[in-house]
């Protein structure tokens, strides 16, 4: 079970209010992301759940249980950091028996779990390594390897993989995603990353200077952004936001079009400029459009291999169905 | 661990900490409050704290018995001679040590600290001799040598472990960027380091300035620093408890003040390497 | 004409520091010389000028000028010809004024090595008042059985007097001088005629031991690690019945602006088991000049100037008579100005009872009182002392005690081939 | 980094330093070799002869030769364990929050400014005197019988004075090491259910190992060769309880001025420090490249 | 000018060969990019043209001249590194300078040379901050600024951007590349990053282990990768691999297909499978199929939103034409 509410809570470091009391409701189960960019409070309000800081306002029930006055080790939580802060003196075996050491399980199921979670995990050949001897990647596992052998109600990630390079952060990603599917239990998920929070979300949560701007599913975000906070944040490259006169001819104060809902010709279309750089991976293509008679560059992204290069001139059509029009306060206007 | 403190715990670990401290630091408080009582006072039973004479008058009878300040300059250019010296020669070794590493560089330097070991008083003789015979003897230079000597290898060590904090990166680039080796180690190392050598410049003046065996054994009267000052006064006759105790506020004042205004930089470079 | 400077390494006392601070009338009369003064702890002294000495030997570039050494010292350096002789000192110096038991030990096949700068003996000091309260009286020339039994009766503990205070700190000059003088009034010696040690004869035995008996039962804690200043602070204080030590303490517990006591001092010759000798010492501190120094005429004038009687009589007009070093002039004794002072004559009285040449009972091949005056005393002395110290702190019996320095002695004497 | 250049400028940066470590090394050490095969006293001049192994004989015979070797291991081992038990427990003082810690940051540092010879005057006339001093003073106003340390618990006493003056420079690296700790492995173990003094015991102490061998390190060097304190509060005694190796070499070779004797025993010292010191850096060494 | 020739180059560390002899010919003002995996000898390349390591083997022509005796500074290089290596004591005009100053040049040829730098890589207003008041995007612009005033004959670039966030990345990407454009000098980028390597390069050279894979342009690698590790290398996600069965099909070992190359349809299609995890973007939808009957899980991409979720069954076709085979060896077979 792990069914974790949040009513009101709020954080402040002294004077400074980091967290504006907040409502929340995680379901049992589900995989919900805190994303937002660095300093937004995710990591706070993520150790607020934790029980490492105490709320300032408001109640965390757990089950329906109240466990704000509880300490961390009470709540059944596990925690995953960004550090992975694993014990450097210690091997792995020994990194993943010591919650289990401290609640004093006796040895053959020590020795049970940690069998369960090597192989989950694919560390059986590490255990008796140290920390310091293994991969980046391979300490993320036993970070994992350590949350899961207590069985917890949730777990909680701080950006695990931010320390991780490219390739192996897309690994590790699936990994989660998988251990997720497979064990069902409630995960809480820091990043400032937001692809990693579409692609492994249930529910998202975007944070913002410690409000809660949106929740919902990844593709709810990714089609209906609620404000142009939302709209900047969700979707890789970024949305393409114009003010000006390309708004005011959908009556609204900004407008969006998402890279990939905008056509490119060589000879007509809408908007008309000059590639400034043009990216080719083979799969895509990404211009980058400069000169286009709007305030802002355009980035723009076409399927497959397409034969424009830097310095050419390209004609630029936006879905008509697929711009996001917002108001003089950034939100959402209906359609 | 950043839970609410509470202001109990706060103040129980104040009264704590404080108690601790004061019950530390009380023998220097204790020396430095008795050299302004009177002999009797000094020694009046039960002990006097705060009402009593305060009088000057032993610190008059100190300066009077000893030139202080020339004392006190010797120790000032002697400490502060030697520690420079040693860096000039230690900054090369710790670079190469730290940059160029070889299979032997720990074995040297840990062959550097050995020589540390060696015990004065077994080799005074021999160089009581070597010094008579090279007019070193009761010269600020002699002290300076010895001193330079035998500090270098804690000079060594502690750039050593500044230095390899360092990223090799930098001084890369300014090889790229065309520095020579003279220029790397003036321009980039050693600019980069100061906070590094500022410590161990400050460690090890005070280890010089405390330095006790070769300082006294070594000088007469031009050179004679602080610690032949106050070995004048390890049993003079009569009641001397307080002139005893401004002799050595006199000896330790200007020391404890410097560690004081630069503690942070002094606790900041006092880890050698022992906090990664 | 350039001028020269002398260093001058003196030990820390307080005749030698009131020199310092008076010695701006020498070098007003004379002004090419400047003075450089090295105080030391007597330790220290002693080793740094040792080392100076010994290394330099008549080469010119001693480090020293002048150097204060004591009685000990002054025949082995004179004999391995350290020393400049100062017999060309100036007439109105006037040498035979000296005290004969003083300059006889000065004095090696008739020359002068070293000009005394005070003498001492050692004497009882004791409270006048707490005698009377115990109904005691101490006569000039007590017996140790009088001692004990006045110690006896003065220690009241809970109020911190304590009948005897005794020197214990190990060391050669602390509590070896003070217990060899004692042996020699129990009628012990060091060595007999054929330096053999004597620490296994009765006489020791009885000696350590009823000085143990003495220190532990009426002396005050700590006293192991009491010397002269600890236990002179502690007299001052008025915390010690009586005190056997040096007669220049004399002028420190009868001083008002220190003593507490100062006008309850009484004083004696030390004690005697009535074998003929007392158990009082005989130093002095001297000044010499290194025979490897480079101002040699310089160093004498000075050396001449601060053992005059000249230099006495500025004492004397400048801080009093009581202040004047002791003990180095009969004709100080014959000032009547000085016999006022009241520790004059006992004073006087213990240096001439002491008798470096003949200091024991029985013949011995050495002469000092409290010292054996062969270079291996020094060590020897300290190995000796740190068993006294033991004895007394209760780590080893006193039977022990002298059985250790019984052994340490006779290897020392070996190696150092006494016994072929 | 790696070019051949480099590596030759390298050798030639380093020449200076070793060179002159060398040269003190060898140079008193091969005068003190050659001395200790000498029947060489100061006071004797002019009556230097060979002496063969005589001098070592002897010094190794000295009755006061164990103790004194017993208690050099005592004293380092003493003062080692007090001070990085209490720099230990310091650091963990020093680490919490409470008012006025950069001032009582500097009340514990003082202590390692003091000269040696300063420590031990103030230690051995203004508190452990047994009639003067202030414990004596508390003893007594607390109803007991004072102590006469440096009679009772002659080598404690020192222990004690030389502990005061290096708990200061244990304290402040363990606790520079203590503050490097990530306080996310703190957290760690706190959400993996180890109470306070588990994460000291797990956590924090062994974070701590590295500076602790440092520590003890850079102690044993100036612990090794105790002097001021000694000479001023015990002179080596009573008998032989407070004499280090460093202090018997000092009676033999400056106090006789036996300087054959003595260099023996300085050449024992120099090659028992040197077994102490390859013991540490076997240590050390295994410590310092984790 | 700025042709590097590499004739024979190699590199031993003590017995280790970590690069065996290998030629390289390298065109004045060409953007060329080491790419492959961690620890294949990527640094140690460019660190060996940079007169940093000594060769082994071999001999580095710069413009047609001898360079290997040469010390690092005499061959008229500019580095980047990926720590910046900046000097921190430094201002960020005097970082800029170092490297005049060093060649004693005239104060007044520095200032001008400064001022151009710092107006083209946007840093005139932080000149007097020190590195280490400057965010990471802007030290990395004081590195390449650093370089740009020595009028380098070549830039090194070693994985410059490895240390930044992904957003960052994505500009300063941007910016080396119009860089790229406006200067026209040749610069040598190292990277692991094939994505960085395909968008950025005119050349790409893929190392393995010391050797060299293939060297090309990024769409040549995409097209026609020579052998199986550079198909597995270039592309992402990762080209789908098979062997056995389905490998036979096509008469080749092993064959290869882009995951934007398999078309999927809930009902019909060549292969079957089951959806392991599936990545929803908004923008494109990657699913990770499992239980297909082939021995790997296939990764496919579709473009835009599919309804499809974990545990669902799918089938997927390849485009035939955009299959690769490959012999027993992993090289390419003629098609
Ligand atoms: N102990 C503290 N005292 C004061 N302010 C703090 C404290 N911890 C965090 N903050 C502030 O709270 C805000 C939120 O911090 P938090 O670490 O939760 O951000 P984040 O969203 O996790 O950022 P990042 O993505 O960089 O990790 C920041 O502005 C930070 O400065
Ligand atoms: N100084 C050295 N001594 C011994 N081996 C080394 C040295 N430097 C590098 N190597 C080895 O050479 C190989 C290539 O290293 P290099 O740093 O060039 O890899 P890389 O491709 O840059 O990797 P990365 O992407 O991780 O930076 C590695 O196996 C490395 O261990
Ligand atoms: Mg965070
Ligand atoms: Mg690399």
């Amino acid at each position: 079970m792990g069914r974790i509410t949040l009513e009101g809570v709020a954080k402040r470091f002294g004077e400074t209010e980091v967290i504006p009391p907040l409502n929340l409701d995680i379901e049992d189960g589900e995989f919900v992301v805190f994303v937002g960019p660095s300093g937004c409070g995710k990591s706070t309000l993520l150790r607020l759940i934790a029980g490492l800081e105490d709320v300032s306002d408001g109640r965390i029930l757990i089950d329906g249980v109240d466990a704000t006055p509880l300490s961390p080790a009470k709540r059944g939580l596990a925690m995953v950091f960004q550090s992975y802060a694993l014990y450097p003196h210690m091997s792995v075996r020994k990194n993943i028996a010591f919650p289990m050491r401290m609640a004093g399980l006796d040895e053959a199921e020590q020795k049970r779990r940690i069998d369960n979670a090597a192989k989950a995990l694919n560390l059986t050949d590490y255990l008796d390594r140290r920390p310091g001897q293994l991969s980046g990647g391979q300490r993320q596992r036993v970070a994992i390897g350590r949350a899961i052998v207590r069985e917890p109600s949730a777990f909680l990630f701080d950006e695990p993989l931010s320390n991780l390079d490219a390739a192996l952060r897309v690994g590790m990603r699936l990994e989660i995603s998988e251990l997720h599917n497979r064990l069902k239990t409630t995960m809480i998920y820091v990043t400032h990353d937001q692809v990693e929070a579409m692609t492994m979300a249930d529910k998202i949560v975007v944070l913002h200077a410690g409000r809660i701007e949106q929740v919902g599913s990844p593709l709810e975000l990714y089609r209906n952004p609620r404000n142009v906070f939302v709209a900047g944040f969700i979707g890789s490259p970024k949305m393409n936001l114009f003010t000006g006169d390309a708004a005011r001819e959908y009556g609204a104060e900004t407008i969006g079009v998402r890279p990939e809902h905008i056509s490119v010709s060589p000879d007509s279309g809408k908007w008309k400029g000059r590639i400034g750089v043009s990216e080719h991976l083979g799969s895509d293509t990404f211009f980058y459009v400069e000169d286009t008679g709007l305030a802002e560059a355009v980035t723009v992204r076409a399927d497959g291999e397409v034969a424009l290069r830097h310095g050419d001139t390209i004609w630029m059509t936006p879905a008509e169905d697929k711009i996001h029009r917002f108001d003089a306060n950034g939100d959402r206007m209906a359609p | 661990m950043a839970r609410a403190i509470t202001p109990r715990r706060k103040a129980i670990m104040t009264v704590i900490a404080w108690t601790i401290g004061l019950l530390i630091f009380f023998p220097i408080f204790w020396t430095v409050l008795t050299s302004f009582k009177t002999e009797a006072e000094a020694v009046a039973t039960p002990p006097r704290f705060l009402f009593f004479d305060w009088t000057l008058e032993n610190y008059a009878a100190v300066q009077e018995r000893s030139n202080y300040f020339r004392h006190f300059w010797n120790s000032v250019v002697i400490s502060f001679g030697s520690t420079l010296i040693g860096l000039i020669i230690a900054i090369p070794a710790a670079w190469a040590m730290a940059f160029v590493p070889g299979k032997r560089t720990k074995d040297v330097l840990m062959w550097m600290l050995s020589t540390k070991m060696l015990p004065p008083v077994g080799v005074l003789v021999p160089l009581y001799l070597l010094f008579r015979n090279t007019g070193l003897l009761d010269t600020r230079s002699g002290l300076i040598i010895i001193l330079t000597l035998i500090n270098l290898p804690i000079i060594i060590w502690m750039l050593y472990t500044y230095f390899r904090e360092i990223p090799g990166e930098i001084l890369e680039a300014a090889r790229m960027d065309g520095a020579t080796l003279k220029s790397e180690i003036l321009y980039v190392l050693t600019p980069m380091a100061v906070p590094g050598i500022a410590s161990t410049l400050l460690l090890n003046v005070i280890l010089s300035w405390n330095e006790a065996f070769w300082t006294l054994n070594l000088t007469a009267a031009n050179a004679a620093p602080l610690t032949a000052f106050i070995a004048s006064y390890s049993s003079p006759e009569g009641l001397f408890y307080a002139k005893l105790s401004a002799a050595s506020t006199m000896a330790i004042a200007p020391i404890l003040i410097l560690g004081w205004f630069s503690q942070k930089q002094l606790v900041r470079g006092l880890t050698f390497g022992a906090v990664k | 004409q350039d001028s020269v400077t002398l260093t001058i390494a003196t030990v820390n006392n307080g005749d030698m520091i009131r020199m310092q601070s008076l010695s701006d009338e020498f070098t007003a009369q004379h002004p090419g010389i400047k003075l450089e003064w090295v105080t030391l702890e007597e330790n220290v002294l002693r080793q740094r000028v040792t080392t100076d000495v010994a290394t330099s030997g008549a080469s010119h570039d001693a480090q020293y000028d002048v150097v204060t050494v004591g009685t000990y010292e002054v025949p082995i350096w004179a004999g391995q010809g350290w020393l400049v002789p100062l017999n060309d000192l100036p007439a109105e110096y006037d040498v035979d004024d000296l005290l004969p038991a003083i300059r006889n030990g000065l004095t090696i096949d008739g020359e002068l090595f070293a000009a005394p700068f005070y003498g001492e003996s050692s004497m009882v000091m004791y409270r006048k008042d707490l005698m009377e309260k115990a109904g005691l009286e101490m006569p000039d020339a007590p017996s140790w059985d009088l001692i004990k039994q006045a110690a006896a009766a003065m220690t009241d503990k809970d109020n911190e007097v304590y009948g005897i205070c005794l020197r214990g700190k190990a060391g050669w000059g602390e509590n070896v001088a003070f217990l060899s003088a004692m042996a020699n009034s129990y009628g012990a010696r060091w060595f007999d005629e054929n330096w053999t040690p004597q620490f296994d004869s009765e006489p020791w035995r009885n000696t350590l031991t009823d000085y143990l008996d003495l220190v532990t039962n009426y002396g005050p804690p700590g006293a192991a690690s009491n010397g002269f200043n600890e236990n002179l602070a502690l007299f001052q204080q008025g915390k010690c019945g009586m005190w056997i030590d040096a007669t220049v303490a004399a002028s420190f517990v009868t001083n008002p602006d220190e003593s507490t006591v100062a006008d309850q001092v009484g004083f004696a010759l030390a004690p005697d088991n009535g074998l003929g000798k007392r158990g009082n010492w005989l130093w002095a501190w001297t000044l010499g000049i290194p025979a490897g120094s480079q101002h040699v005429d310089a160093a004498k004038q000075f050396v001449a100037w601060a053992t005059s009687k000249e230099y006495t009589a500025l004492i004397a007009e400048n801080e009093g008579w009581a202040n004047v070093p002791p003990g180095t002039r009969k004709s100080l004794y014959d000032n009547p100005e000085y016999q006022k002072v009241p520790f004059a004559k006992m004073t006087l009285e213990s240096i001439m009872a002491a008798d470096p040449i003949n200091p024991t009972v029985d013949p011995v091949p050495y002469t000092g009182v409290q010292f054996v005056a062969i270079p291996e005393f020094q060590g020897i002395g300290t190995l000796v002392g740190q068993q006294f110290s033991a004895a007394l702190a209760g780590q080893v019996s006193a039977e022990q005690a002298l059985q250790n320095a019984q052994q340490l002695t006779t290897r020392e004497m070996t190696r150092a081939g006494y016994f072929k | 980094m790696a070019t051949k250049a480099s590596k030759t400028a390298a050798r030639l940066m380093i020449s200076p330093a070793v060179i002159l470590l060398l040269m003190w090394m060898i140079v008193p050490l091969a005068m003190t070799v050659y001395f200790s095969l000498l029947r060489y006293n100061l006071l004797m001049p002019g009556m230097e002869s060979w002496a063969g192994l005589e001098n070592y004989r002897y010094f190794f015979s000295d009755p006061a030769f164990t103790s004194a070797l017993v208690n050099t291991l005592l004293l380092v081992g003493g003062v080692l364990l007090v001070s990085v038990t209490g720099g230990v427990l310091m650091a963990l003082l020093l680490d919490q929050p409470f008012w006025g810690q950069g001032f009582v940051r500097l009340l514990v540092l003082a202590p390692f400014f003091v000269m040696p010879t300063v420590s031990a005057l103030v230690w051995k006339n203004m508190f452990m005197n047994p009639v003067n001093g202030i414990f004596a003073w508390l003893f007594k106003t607390l109803g007991m019988q004072p102590v006469d340390f440096l009679t009772e618990a002659p080598l404690m006493s020192i222990i004690g004075i030389v502990s005061w003056q290096w708990l200061p420079f244990a304290s402040l690296i363990l606790l520079t090491a203590m503050q490097s700790l990530d306080s996310e492995q703190l957290e760690a173990a706190e959400m993996d259910g180890a109470p306070t003094l588990k994460r000291f015991w797990f956590i924090i102490l062994p974070h701590l190992s590295r500076a602790i061998t440092v520590v003890i390190l850079i102690e044993t060097i100036f612990l090794l060769s105790v002097f001021a304190e000694i000479l001023v509060t015990t002179n080596g005694g009573p008998g032989t309880a407070t004499t280090n190796l460093t202090f018997l070499v000092y009676v033999q070779s400056l106090l006789q001025f036996d300087v054959g004797l003595g260099s023996a025993g300085g050449v024992v010292a120099i090659i028992l420090a040197n077994i102490v010191a390859i013991f540490l850096m076997r240590m050390i060494g295994k410590n310092l490249d984790a």
